[in-house]
């Protein structure tokens, strides 16, 4: 890099959080409070309600990313609103959080949806469990509890969490006797189209998902997704724990990502106390995330190989993950949850003996992967099954909010590792590349994360090699938060990229904790990849996502569709047309 | 095209030759899975040392502290104070085996085995869902709230007798005879009458 | 001109050959399940169980396939209130009955009841193609979604893979006829369509290739046809890249989706028969029917032709299942192109390959087969 | 053993439920399919259909949602049928049970046995691939002697 390159990139960092800062400040005037910077490049700006419709438009007109879109119950202070914008595609770690105070009777927001699809699900999640409104939302329809969730009157009396919906019993929401399973609204237009259910058990997911696909003759038309059987509370359950008992429940969020909630929740409140955890701890959590990753690619490489039918590549994949297993179950104890990850450091040190074996084994999988690149890549079956379906473009991506290796196959160059580094990824630990594909289909997912499994050998190997120079210590004893401290981390789970928040109250159970999981994004673009192909191919796109429907489960639903002809609209049109409705 | 063909081909056929199967519920749990032969006749798979399988509790070194209880991640460990005794109560059915029992045990009373073959049938089977056992505690010589467990005291009254200096051993052993067996609150009530507050020792 | 047995040998042969066919199909069933399980590495269901597991699972596990129906055959047998009743029922009994008489009129090495007789070729392949009717007709009448979508597909398969089939098939039949006159000889019959003939022809004939002389296999002297035929099995038998119409990820299991116990047994037991003609015809048409009519060494010729049928089987599934293993499952539209492409254009071959042959042989050009 | 015994113990056909779980079950059995365990061998195999199925394996929490999802998918199979509930979730609720005692969480429906009959139980968080097989060997041996 010359001088003057350096020179204008350092002018054109310092200007994206200046220009944001300076635009807001213009906009919202007496409204602006500046509350802090929680983090390096992590900015709390608080303002009211009216603002939150020209912010969000500004925001995603600037290129920003919403990555999450939450409330906290605030007791008598009302709810708080907080829009979590990142720009940090664009600058590292940059990050601006726009809080909102509402009452706390009757409790109203504008809703966002209409300006991002981004925002869509998780307002609809907020209207489920805590009962803010968001006028003028184009779907709101329960998200995770179940469409015969009891009205206002029963629901307060449920263990204190406060779950009151006040909805209109409009055409969107019809309400039966409970236990009584209501299928989607369905409008009469619809009903010549011949509908299929798929799920909440269907081969095609080992977890359990409700699909209503509309279909004409072999064409899928319409995607419906009901979502909420894997609702398990967590977040609630995270409230009402100690927060050295949380490491172990969030790892139970998703049992093929275990160790990244984990990493996430301790980096998150190592940010909160300001403690910086040891440098072989940092390794040991690298060596631990990339192993995980390497043995999720491959279990994706089975799956995927089972959904197009070709059982063979399963049961070789599953046989060489094995060898991930076996070396997770020496490192921690166990072959899924690992629980080795803890605040202020890791559980249980890799020792010398260890380190040969690791080698070992990473040797014979990274021959393995070369295999299945070599066989996957020629095999004439496999190419017809997977190019050229499911194709999800770079500005559809970006507008709907993909993220990791999906975002990455439609040429977007987006991973947690490098823009938002923790454990032992930055470049002064470790050296390593973003793997990225133009090809926008299933076949270019497939090709990225075959890839990316080569570089997690790479990493592993670098960890373990300068492991060895550092001192013995692995762990720092962490001290209680003080009262209003908040923290808000990423990492980068096999899947993409996994966010948490957590703010504290001085106690030593967390005031909010809140969790966005990759495959929440991830959803969210399936239906405009599943439109307009053949049903034979719904498996393999839907699981060319790699859904974790156990991480997080979500829905979506496209009206407005023109039952002859398909055509697959942007996500910016879309929103055009809620807007003129 | 030819050349993928062929690598499918020629792993097949290496695959068909090394088999890994186990002979799980038959087999031999010495011979070593890891040597692939046709027939192996390996039972187990993988088990290490450090394998995190059902919590063995010894009764013995139990010191009824509860200190496994205020860790236990999943709640599998309760107690409960009931008429002078301590009862725990663990329910193998909720356990996650996480071993932070084992980690905070200071009589090193827990530990996590590598059994791992679990399944019973029937709700209440063998003892593997529920286990109970109970210590005897002290009870408060002024208002009979529980202080402590007997085996907590002895060994903790011993330890802290043993880790004090010279000039302050005949000092503590006479003031835990006084108030060792108080209760909480009380003992407070009565600190600065007795000339018992901790600060003076340190 | 054929030699009938009298009719007491028929009646017990009759009630035999299903029951062997059973039998046999059942083993090859189970090996096509091993091999399949050996190039994925790993043990499958035929193997040597070790003592201690012997109480549990028995001493080995060959007949697996028969275990299955047996388990099926015990349990309860459900029907949904919405199918139509009569059709959901009958459907199996007609897929087996309909394979069962079909096992009477093939020749297992040269046995047959009803081989002789004079169409016994076409009367077969109408049984065989009755199996893929009563699938479509009770997927249809299972009123499941999965069923219907396994109907659709089942159908398209049906068509695609049954033109190239019926067309190997014919120009094998004519090989018969057409070869003969012109290589030397009398014509035995013109063009037979007679399953008993063709194999008759075969083991009755040898020719030298490149200077050996060896059995008149079809499969040698139309080897297009054959290739045709091989691959209009795999469909005919769901193999891998064809198991479409019951694709388990997709459509749960297609037309059976709604059967259980008892009606889903009977289904299982007509997969077994259907496995077992397949292959048995095709040995029938390509390879001799693996009939050998000399006793080599003193054996009786009847243990030979086991012998040889035993190996000619063992090539047949070590193929099937290279291919169901290797393979990923087409779309139901690219099986279609796949048909229209390579099995057609083979067996299109095939047809026009007999009068090739002929005309160069009567153009004096040596092709490096010659019928003795 | 007469033939009915037999055919049941050596041909059980396995449906997995995955209710609300966390996937690492889920997992777990499908490695338990994979060639260092193959089940096949021993008769084992997975069909995603419960009414091919003979043994139901459940996992997870079972949300509110999934309840009467589950009982239908329990009526669907026909008898002789065997339920094994995997993991800790599954037995009691494990980990997201909630601390007070008074009760499932908001969410959960409560654990499997509370639904449907259970016959055998897998503790483990997850068990073992072996651990899986053992129980549901055992279980197809508790099928043998049904009815």
């Amino acid at each position: 890099m010359t001088d003057s390159e350096a020179a204008t990139s350092k002018v054109e960092k310092f200007s994206i959080v200046d220009e944001i800062k300076l635009f807001l400040k213009e906009m919202l005037k007496d409204n602006y409070i500046e509350e802090k910077e929680i983090q390096d490049k992590k900015y709390v700006i608080r303002t009211t309600p009216e603002y939150v419709k020209p912010i969000a438009d500004y925001m995603i007109r600037r290129d920003g990313r919403l990555v999450h879109l939450t409330v906290s119950d605030e007791g008598v202070h009302g709810f708080e609103v907080q829009y979590h914008y990142g720009f940090d595609h664009l600058e590292t770690n940059t990050h601006f959080i726009i809080k909102v105070r509402l009452p706390r009777e009757n409790p109203e927001v504008p809703s966002i949806a209409p300006i991002t699809w981004q925002a869509s699900w998780a307002e609809r999640e907020m209207m489920d469990l805590l009962g803010v409104t968001f006028t003028d939302h184009p779907d709101p329809r329960h998200l995770f509890l179940p469409y015969e969730w009891p009205e206002e009157a029963e629901s307060e009396k449920i263990d204190g969490f406060s779950l009151y919906t006040k909805r209109d019993k409009s055409a969107y929401y019809i309400r039966k006797d409970l236990g009584k399973w209501v299928p989607l609204a369905l409008s009469p237009a619809d009903a010549k189209l011949t509908l299929l259910p798929i799920g909440p058990y269907h081969p095609m997911f080992i977890e359990s998902e409700y699909f209503r696909v509309r279909v004409e003759g072999d064409e899928i038309v319409d995607v419906d997704m009901k979502t909420g059987f894997n609702h398990r509370g967590v977040m609630r359950l995270a409230e009402q724990r100690h927060y050295a008992r949380i490491p172990f429940l969030v790892e139970r969020v998703c049992g093929i990502c275990s160790t990244t909630h984990a990493t996430a929740y301790c980096n998150t409140v190592e940010a909160m106390l300001d403690i910086e955890i040891p440098d072989r701890a940092k390794y040991i959590r690298t060596i631990i995330l990339e192993l995980e990753r390497l043995h999720s690619h491959l279990i994706w490489l089975g799956v995927a190989g089972d959904l197009i039918g070709f059982k063979t590549l399963f049961m070789w994949a599953l046989r060489d993950r094995e060898h991930v297993l076996d070396l997770f179950e020496k490192l921690t104890g166990n072959r899924v949850h690992h629980d080795i990850v803890y605040l202020g450091g890791v559980r249980k040190d890799i020792s010398e003996a260890h380190i040969p074996e690791i080698i070992r084994r990473l040797d014979f999988i990274e021959d393995s992967v070369k295999k299945y690149i070599d066989i996957a890549f020629d095999h004439p079956v496999v190419k017809a099954r997977t190019m050229d379906i499911g194709k999800l473009t770079l500005s559809t991506a970006k507008d709907a909010g993909a993220v990791g290796p999906t975002a990455r196959a439609s040429d977007w160059k987006i991973d947690v590792r490098s823009s938002n580094p923790y454990a032992a990824y930055s470049p002064e630990y470790t050296t390593w590349d973003v793997i990225t594909d133009s090809g926008c289909d299933v076949w270019s997912r497939v090709v990225v994360r075959l890839k990316e499994a080569l570089v997690s050998c790479d990493i592993i190997r670098q960890s373990v090699e300068r492991m060895k120079s550092t001192s013995a210590e692995i762990r720092v004893k962490p001290h209680l938060p003080e009262e209003g401290a908040e923290a808000a981390n990423k990492t980068e789970a096999p899947r993409g990229e996994l966010y948490y928040y957590i703010k504290s109250n001085g106690t030593n159970i967390p005031h909010t904790v809140r969790i966005r999981t990759p495959s929440y994004r991830n959803d969210a673009v399936l239906p405009f990849m599943l439109r307009g192909q053949t049903l034979s191919d719904a498996p393999i796109i839907i699981g060319s996502i790699d859904p974790c429907f156990s991480c997080t489960d979500r829905m979506i639903r496209i009206e407005d569709v023109k039952t002859n002809q398909v055509r697959l609209e942007r996500i910016g049109d879309l929103a055009r047309k809620y807007r003129r409705a | 095209m030819v050349k993928g063909k062929i690598k499918l081909l020629k792993e097949a056929l290496e695959s068909s030759k090394s088999i890994q199967t186990l002979d799980y519920p038959g087999g031999d749990p010495q011979i070593d899975y890891s040597k692939p032969r046709f027939g192996s006749g390996a039972k187990y798979s993988h088990i290490c040392e450090g394998l995190r399988g059902v919590p063995q509790y010894s009764e013995e070194d139990c010191c009824g502290c509860a200190a496994c209880e205020s860790v236990c991640t999943a709640n599998t460990i309760k107690t409960e104070d009931v008429n002078g005794k301590r009862i725990f109560t663990i329910d193998l059915g909720r356990c996650v085996f996480c071993g932070r029992c084992e980690e905070e045990c200071p009589e090193d009373a827990i530990k996590l085995t590598s059994r791992f073959e679990l399944a019973y049938t029937g709700p209440d089977s063998q003892n593997l869902e529920k286990v109970k056992f109970e210590r005897d505690l002290i009870l408060c010589e002024r208002c009979g709230n529980p202080v402590a467990p007997v085996k907590q005291y002895e060994i903790y009254s011993e330890k802290v007798v043993k880790n004090l200096g010279e000039k302050w051993r005949e000092q503590s052993k006479e003031d835990i005879e006084k108030a060792g067996k108080l209760c909480r609150e009380c003992r407070r009530r009565n600190a600065y009458t007795l000339n018992l507050h901790t600060r003076k020792y340190y | 001109m054929a030699v009938y047995l009298p009719i007491w040998q028929i009646i017990i042969i009759c009630f035999a050959l299903p029951a062997v066919g059973f039998f046999l199909g059942v083993l090859f069933q189970s090996l096509i399940r091993k091999l399949t399980a050996r190039f994925q590495g790993r043990r499958g269901p035929w193997y040597i169980v070790p003592k201690s597991l012997r109480p549990v699972v028995g001493s080995t596990r060959i007949l697996q396939p028969f275990w299955d129906i047996m388990k099926l055959m015990y349990k309860q047998t459900l029907i949904p209130s919405t199918a139509q009743r009569k059709i959901f029922i009958s459907a199996p009994f007609a897929a087996s009955t309909s394979l069962i008489i079909a096992i009477w009129f093939i020749p297992i090495i040269g046995i047959s009841p009803f081989g002789p007789f004079e169409f016994s070729l076409i009367i077969t392949l109408y049984l065989m193609l009755i199996v893929p009717l009563t699938i479509v007709a009770s997927g249809a009448a299972s009123s499941s979604p999965w069923g219907a979508i396994g109907s659709y597909r089942e159908v398209i398969l049906t068509l695609a893979y049954e033109i190239p089939f019926i067309l190997g098939i014919f120009s094998t039949a004519m090989l018969t006829g057409i070869l003969t006159p012109v290589y030397g000889g009398v014509p035995l019959i013109p063009g037979s369509l007679s399953l008993t003939d063709i194999v008759n022809f075969q083991a009755s004939h040898s020719i030298s290739f490149f200077g050996f002389k060896i059995p008149a296999f079809f499969i040698l002297l139309n080897p297009f046809a054959a290739a045709a035929i091989l691959m209009s099995l795999i469909g005919k038998l769901k193999i891998k890249p064809m198991d479409i119409p019951d694709a388990e990820v997709e459509v749960i299991a297609g037309a059976y989706t709604e059967y259980t116990g008892k009606l889903l047994g009977v289904y299982e037991i007509a997969k077994i028969l259907l496995l077992f003609i397949s292959l048995t015809l095709f040995i029938d048409m390509y390879l001799g029917g693996a009939l050998v009519t000399v006793n080599y060494l003193g054996v009786p010729s009847f243990i030979w032709s086991g012998i040889v049928f035993g190996v000619e089987i063992v090539i047949l599934i070590l193929i099937i299942s290279v291919v169901n293993a290797a393979n990923a499952r087409f779309r139901i539209d690219q099986a279609f192109t796949w048909y229209m492409k390579i099995p057609l254009i083979l067996s299109l071959i095939g047809l026009v390959w007999p009068y090739i042959m002929v005309s160069l042989a009567g153009a004096g050009v040596s092709i490096g087969i010659n019928i003795v | 053993m007469g033939l009915k015994q037999k055919a049941r113990l050596y041909s059980p056909w396995v449906f997995h439920a995955h209710c609300s779980g966390c996937n690492g079950c889920g997992i777990e059995i499908a490695a338990a399919l994979n060639p260092r365990y193959d089940p096949e061998r021993i008769g084992v195999t997975l069909h995603n259909n419960p009414r091919h199925a003979d043994i139901m394996l459940v996992e997870g929490i079972v949300a509110k949602q999934h309840v009467p999802f589950l009982k239908r998918t329990y009526d669907q199979m026909p008898t002789p049928k065997a339920v094994v509930a995997i993991g800790s979730c599954a037995i009691t609720g494990g980990v997201f049970k909630p601390d007070d005692d008074k009760g499932p969480s908001y969410t959960q429906g409560g654990p499997v046995d509370r639904i449907i009959p259970v016959d055998v139980y897998v503790p483990g968080c997850p068990p073992k691939p072996e651990a899986i097989i053992d129980g549901v060997i055992k279980a197809a041996i508790i099928l043998s002697k049904r009815e």
